[in-house]
């Protein structure tokens, strides 16, 4: 696909722990408006990628580069002013804040509002507007002013999602955003995913292939911290090698 | 108060209802007015109470809000006392110019710690909030020929407030002054807590892995709560001074330290009101056991905390609240 | 509660503490009754106590009732409210104790302001008396005993000293009274160093001492678990008499330091005030007396203070036939001179201040037990500050 | 010169030796519970005047009042364990030290009734008075006996931990107690056992101490905030880190004030400072 508008790349990405190697020269691309999975077996190395992206972790060596723009020496924060957001596989939410505040918070910080200690938070009408759309949008208006470790599990895992909207991304990493979640209700947890923005890039790590093949339209394989293949659907479940490594294993298919 | 169908239909009113002034607060205030009435002798007390609260307060939006725990406030409490002590030694008396003085060095002494406070957490965080307030302890001692070392500062000299109310030997000026300085206090901490600002501390002290992942820079956040606190820790120490004319190393103290966050969690943290029921708490029962039992009367406080903590572990403001059914 | 509350209202409304302040004299005692400075506040109050149960509670027709408060340690805003207090809502005609300097000053404005005694029962830095006309000293100052020491030292035959003093007011005041005394008469000081207050551990500063190798070394620390520390730390470095004199005010070789030390301690050479085995039947009734009452405690500087203060409020009392207006009482106490435990001591009626005979003790072994043997005394001794442009 | 370093770093070391007596019981139920318990410092003193009382009124030697001022310790201390502590194990750190904050008061205030507010002197054994003078540098006999106590201790705890099978117990305990608790080990029983076996310590550390610091109701208090500086500095749980801890504030604080007498008083809290400011985790800690 010449010409295609890559929004995040990576340059041979290296990373060790001690002796164990989790990213073996990691390079792979996102174009704008992407859809594309992370699989693996466990221990290949998803979640750190993720990391090393979203900045968690930085590289023993190799770069990152965000709409062409070298972003590899940035901290957390900053990748995420730049419109790099991830949610986390293991909820990380604010247990005693409402779902409303939690999101205002978020639109506030990206509006750098968030420093303003004399004007009251009531004041800033148009953050609690996006904050309760976003919300509404998740279909999470109702529990908005709930304090949010008295959520469902599924509410939480939504809440993830909303909070990493509220920062207007351009590039989203969810890792394992239906963990944990019913079969039945992750396939509703993925539709609000395909619901998303159509310029926004979506790099999600997942383990049900059956949602893998129905939403990516391509698929990165990570083994031993290494890329295997980025493909499309199709060619990945007829490649020999995943089947082997991974589908064999997991019998799926 | 508000309920949820309500709020879902409308999120700006349940977040106006948020910070909008209950009648408990209303209440309390009125109550605070009662000393100059029913109690005319205990106003120095209440005095030292209103000043003890304000501290309180001052550390209550690092440790209750921002989930900065620190063993070592009392260094500004200290710093604001001895900057009002020694401005009016300088030839400066006036109170109110004394207190923003006062306000204004603590906050400086914050900012320049804070960036080594929002680097560190947990243990290493309260040891080293610990050992800033030890050194300074230590630097004031050795500092003998400003502060007056161990003797305490002497020859402070304050004006009367607008140069006519003395600092009478009732304490009806002391209290009238603390009490509104207070108030002033709780205002503007109450402004604070509930800014977009406010809202991002307790982001902080939610969850601190996701606050960058919101793209928060919260270590501004921190160091700007944490020099707006030592402010306010400053001025409540500056009115311990103008209030009594005395200064000591003491009030820059490690047990001074402990003693407000006892008080705090006593009353419960994170609610700027819990600091203050801590401090006339544990101040009201101090004055009374000891009054009984002067040697021994620190046998029954210890049993008090013991008991509260027991019986409601979110302090005696948790303890009430989670009674009077769920608000937040 | 219930009671305070009913007084407080009764005073809120004019009804003021007069009624029955002609039957009894309210004395509030001020003093760290807690905190790390608890045994000196107990132990003041044991004197003031066993004067009380000596001489019975009532002088001049009137009762003496005590009120006491706890300061929990050296803060003078504490101190202050308690006087206030103690004025206001007790109506107390006479405020005593103050173990400790800052409480000292910190309810001196007090006194003025209330026209009440104010009798500092221990509080040993020499400015205190001039922050009040109302007070008036019956311990000892800092400079009192130590400037004499220093002259006293140099005669003695020693002609170069190390000075130790812990890093606080009463140590750099013992440090420069003795450092002066000692010089003006021709010592010279080779080496000073000062010890954080709160130290547990004098190896290195001893060690220090020992590399300058003086003739003698003099030492100022509070008391507590401090004298015995460094005794042995002394020992432990081979400083000893009679090869380096070991000079320091009484503290040093209070009875639980000598028993800690043992053996080490003999020959260390004091300066003080009081001094608890000396022989003289009013000190050995006294010292009994007291034993009796604390469970063999034995009396201490506090102790003294807190005894002779009482002595001084009675006889106060006596004089103006129970008028206990400020004024009046203090008048009565200048000039005062009476013969205590401690030995013959005045006020004097300039400064309001102790004059007293400073005594000179050594470690000695007498009948298997050590005791601070009194070798030298130089009577009517002042403040040497006072008067003296500081 | 080098006779003096030698003798400073001699002093320094048994003044640490004493200071990790008193600490390593906090950092192991510090790491091991995560309960923040300062009323370690108490359980000290309680050691202390356990020792006297053992040495006064039953007359015991020094050397028997020790495994006393342990014993009664480890007791005393389990009975709070079991009675009152455990409620806390899942509170928030900041009860817990509420909880043992009252507890230290009351513990202050009761010593002070029992036994006064003076200081308590104890009388060594002569074998344990004195100097041993070796090449004209003279070592105090009780500092050497503080050093070979603490020696024993931490030789004792190391291989306790490493070649016993109960240690073998707290050590997968610190390390993961969910996974501890999987694998069917009884965690309520290994904390109680490191609970009373850290108090004793403690107690004993208060009972060495009277001879070098001395004693009164203040002491729970007062070095209350040495064992804190000892276990953050050292790292949470680790008995090696609290030796080194120990070790390196005993022989700072000493040779600071040997060589810099002036900032003497600032030393030890100007090395807690920059250590845990470079390594907020303690110098062997692993969070």
């Amino acid at each position: 696909m010449p010409g295609e508008d890559i929004v995040l790349r990576t340059e041979a990405l290296q990373k060790s722990f001690g002796s164990l190697e989790v990213a073996r020269s990691v390079s792979i691309e996102l174009p704008r408006g992407a859809r594309h999975a992370l699989i693996g077996p466990n221990g290949a190395g998803k979640t750190t990628l993720i990391n090393l992206i979203t900045g968690q972790i930085r590289p023993d060596s190799g770069k990152i580069f965000l709409e062409g723009r070298d972003v590899t020496q940035m901290d957390v924060a900053g990748r995420v002013r730049h419109g790099v957001t991830r949610t986390f596989q293991i909820n990380e939410l604010f247990p005693n804040l409402t779902p409303l505040e939690a999101v205002t918070l978020a639109v506030c910080e990206r509006e750098d509002l968030a420093g303003q200690f004399w004007r009251p938070l009531t004041a800033q009408k148009a953050a609690i507007d996006e904050a309760f759309d976003i919300l509404t949008q998740l279909q999470l208006a109702d529990v908005a002013t709930r304090p949010t470790r008295t959520l469902s599990y599924g509410q939480k895992r939504l809440m993830e999602i909303a909070l990493a909207l509220a920062t207007r991304p351009k590039v989203l990493l969810l890792d394992e955003p239906a963990a944990g979640v019913p079969k039945d209700e992750s396939a509703m947890l993925f539709s609000v995913i395909a619901a998303l923005p159509a310029d926004m890039s979506v790099l999600f790590i997942e383990h049900d292939m059956s949602l893998v093949f129905k939403f990516s339209s391509q698929i990165v394989v990570l083994v031993g911290g290494g890329v295997l293949l980025q493909a499309e659907p199709d060619v990945v479940r007829r490649d020999p090698r995943v089947r082997e490594v991974y589908l064999g294993q997991a019998g799926y298919v | 108060m508000t309920t949820v169908s309500q709020a879902a239909t409308d999120p700006h009113s349940w977040l106006r209802g948020q910070s909008r002034w209950s009648y408990f607060e209303i209440a309390f205030w009125v109550i605070a007015l009662l000393p100059f009435y029913f109690f005319p002798t205990y106003l120095t007390l209440a005095s030292q109470i209103a000043i003890t609260a304000l501290f309180a307060i001052s550390v209550d939006l690092v440790l209750g809000y921002a989930g900065i725990i620190t063993l070592g406030h009392a260094m500004f409490f200290g710093l604001g006392a001895y900057a009002a002590g020694l401005i009016t030694k300088a030839g400066w008396g006036e109170p109110l110019t004394g207190l923003v003085f006062a306000g204004a060095f603590a906050a400086l002494i914050g900012f320049l710690t804070s960036f080594i406070i929002v680097r560190v957490r947990h243990l290493a965080l309260i040891m080293i909030t610990l050992g800033l307030g030890f050194l300074t302890l230590e630097l004031a001692n050795a500092m003998s020929w400003l502060t007056g070392g161990a003797d305490g500062l002497r020859g402070v000299d304050v004006w009367p407030i607008f140069g006519w109310f003395e600092f009478d030997l009732w304490g009806y000026t002391a209290y009238s002054y603390s009490l509104i300085v207070l108030f002033l206090g709780v205002v503007a901490a109450r402004r604070i807590v509930h800014s977009a600002f406010g809202l991002s501390l307790r982001g902080v002290r939610e969850n601190l892995t996701r606050m960058p992942a919101i793209g928060s820079p919260y270590r501004f956040h921190l160091q700007k709560i944490y020099t707006i606190s030592a402010a306010l820790a400053g001025v409540a120490g500056a009115l311990l001074t103008q209030t009594t004319e005395t200064v000591s190393l003491e009030t820059l103290s490690f047990q001074r330290s402990a003693d407000i966050v006892v008080m705090l969690i006593l009353g419960g943290t994170g609610r700027l009101y819990g600091g203050i029921i801590g401090a006339i708490i544990f101040m009201v029962a101090r004055d009374q056991l000891s009054g009984m039992n002067p040697q021994y009367w620190y046998f029954w406080i210890g049993l008090l905390l013991m008991a509260v903590i027991l019986v409601m572990p979110n302090g005696i403001l948790g303890g009430l609240s989670r009674l009077a059914g769920r608000r937040s | 509660m219930v009671k305070k509350i009913v007084v407080a209202l009764a005073m809120g409304f004019g009804l003021a503490g007069g009624a029955n302040a002609q039957e009894t004299v309210k004395i509030g005692v001020i003093v760290p009754y807690s905190g790390p400075f608890a045994d000196a506040g107990n132990q003041l109050d044991a004197g003031i106590e066993l004067y009380i149960q000596q001489h019975g509670d009532e002088v001049a027709g009137k009762k003496i009732e005590i009120i006491r408060k706890d300061t929990g340690g050296p803060s003078p805003d504490v101190a202050k409210r308690l006087a206030q207090e103690l004025v206001v809502r007790d109506g107390v005609d006479i405020l005593a104790g103050f173990a400790l300097t800052p409480e000292a000053l910190g309810a001196a404005d007090v006194a003025t302001q209330a026209e009440k005694l104010m009798v500092v029962m221990n509080a040993a830095t020499s400015v205190v008396t001039e922050m009040s006309p109302y007070i008036v000293r019956t311990s000892v100052t800092i400079p009192q005993v130590n400037y004499p020491f220093g002259k006293w030292a140099y005669e003695s035959g020693v002609t170069q000293a190390y000075t130790l003093v812990a890093d606080y007011g009463p140590g750099h005041d013992a440090e420069q009274s003795f450092a002066r005394g000692f010089t003006e008469a021709g010592g010279e000081i080779i080496g000073a160093d000062n010890t954080p207050v709160a130290n547990p551990d004098f190896s290195a500063y001893v060690q220090r001492v020992r590399g300058a190798d003086p003739e003698a070394v003099y030492i100022f620390i509070p008391g507590g678990a401090q004298p015995a520390a460094i005794g042995k730390a002394l020992a432990e470095r081979g400083l000893t008499p009679p090869d380096t004199k070991i000079f320091g005010q009484g503290e040093l070789t209070h009875p639980e330091a000598l028993e800690s030390m043992g053996e080490n301690a003999l020959g260390i050479i004091t300066t003080f005030h009081y001094t608890l085995e000396r022989d003289d039947p009013l000190n050995n009734e006294f010292v009994e007396a007291y034993r009796e009452a604390n469970d063999g405690r034995s009396p201490d500087l506090f102790s003294i203070g807190g005894y002779d203060g009482m002595h001084l409020i009675y006889e106060a009392l006596k004089e103006t036939e129970g008028d206990t207006s400020g004024d009046a009482l203090v008048e009565a106490a200048k000039g005062m001179s009476w013969d205590s435990p401690r030995g013959p001591m005045s006020i004097d009626p300039e400064t309001r201040d102790v004059v007293q005979t400073v005594y000179i003790r050594e470690v000695q072994e007498v009948d298997g037990v050590l005791q601070n043997v009194i070798i030298d005394e130089i009577p009517n001794v002042k403040d040497p500050l006072h008067g003296a442009d500081e | 010169m080098v006779g003096n370093l030698v003798i400073v770093i001699f002093d320094g070391l048994a003044f640490g030796m004493l200071l990790f007596v008193l600490s390593v019981g906090l950092s192991v139920t510090l790491g091991l519970m995560n309960f923040v318990n300062l009323a370690h410092g108490a359980f000290a003193m309680l050691g202390g005047y356990l020792a006297i009382v053992a040495m006064r009124q039953l007359g015991l030697p020094f050397l028997a009042a020790l495994p006393v001022a342990f014993l009664g310790a480890a007791l005393i201390s389990v009975l709070f364990e079991r009675a009152l502590f455990r409620r806390l194990y899942r509170a928030d750190a900041l009860n817990q030290v509420l909880f043992t904050i009252g507890l230290v008061f009351v513990a202050a205030a009761s010593a002070a009734y029992l036994f006064g507010t003076g200081q308590q002197p104890i009388q060594l054994p002569g074998y344990l008075q004195g100097v041993v003078e070796i090449g004209g540098m003279r070592f105090g006999v009780y500092r050497m006996f503080l050093i070979v106590v603490a020696l024993a201790i931490t030789v004792l705890l190391v291989l306790g931990l490493d070649y016993t099978r109960f240690g073998a117990q707290v050590r997968a305990s610190v390390d993961n107690q969910r996974a501890a608790q999987g694998l069917g080990l009884n965690v309520d029983t290994i904390f109680a056992v490191t609970f009373a076996v850290g108090s004793g310590l403690a107690g004993l550390g208060g009972a060495l101490a009277i001879e070098m610091v001395g004693l009164d109701p203040s002491f729970g208090f007062h070095y209350l905030v040495y064992v804190l500086i000892v276990v953050s500095v050292g790292g949470l749980g680790s008995i090696a880190g609290s030796f080194v801890a120990a070790v390196v504030l005993g022989v700072c604080d000493v040779a600071g004030k040997y060589f810099v007498p002036e900032i003497g008083s600032f030393l030890i809290y100007l090395l807690l400072v920059g250590i845990l400011f470079v390594r907020p985790q303690g110098l062997f800690g692993k969070r």
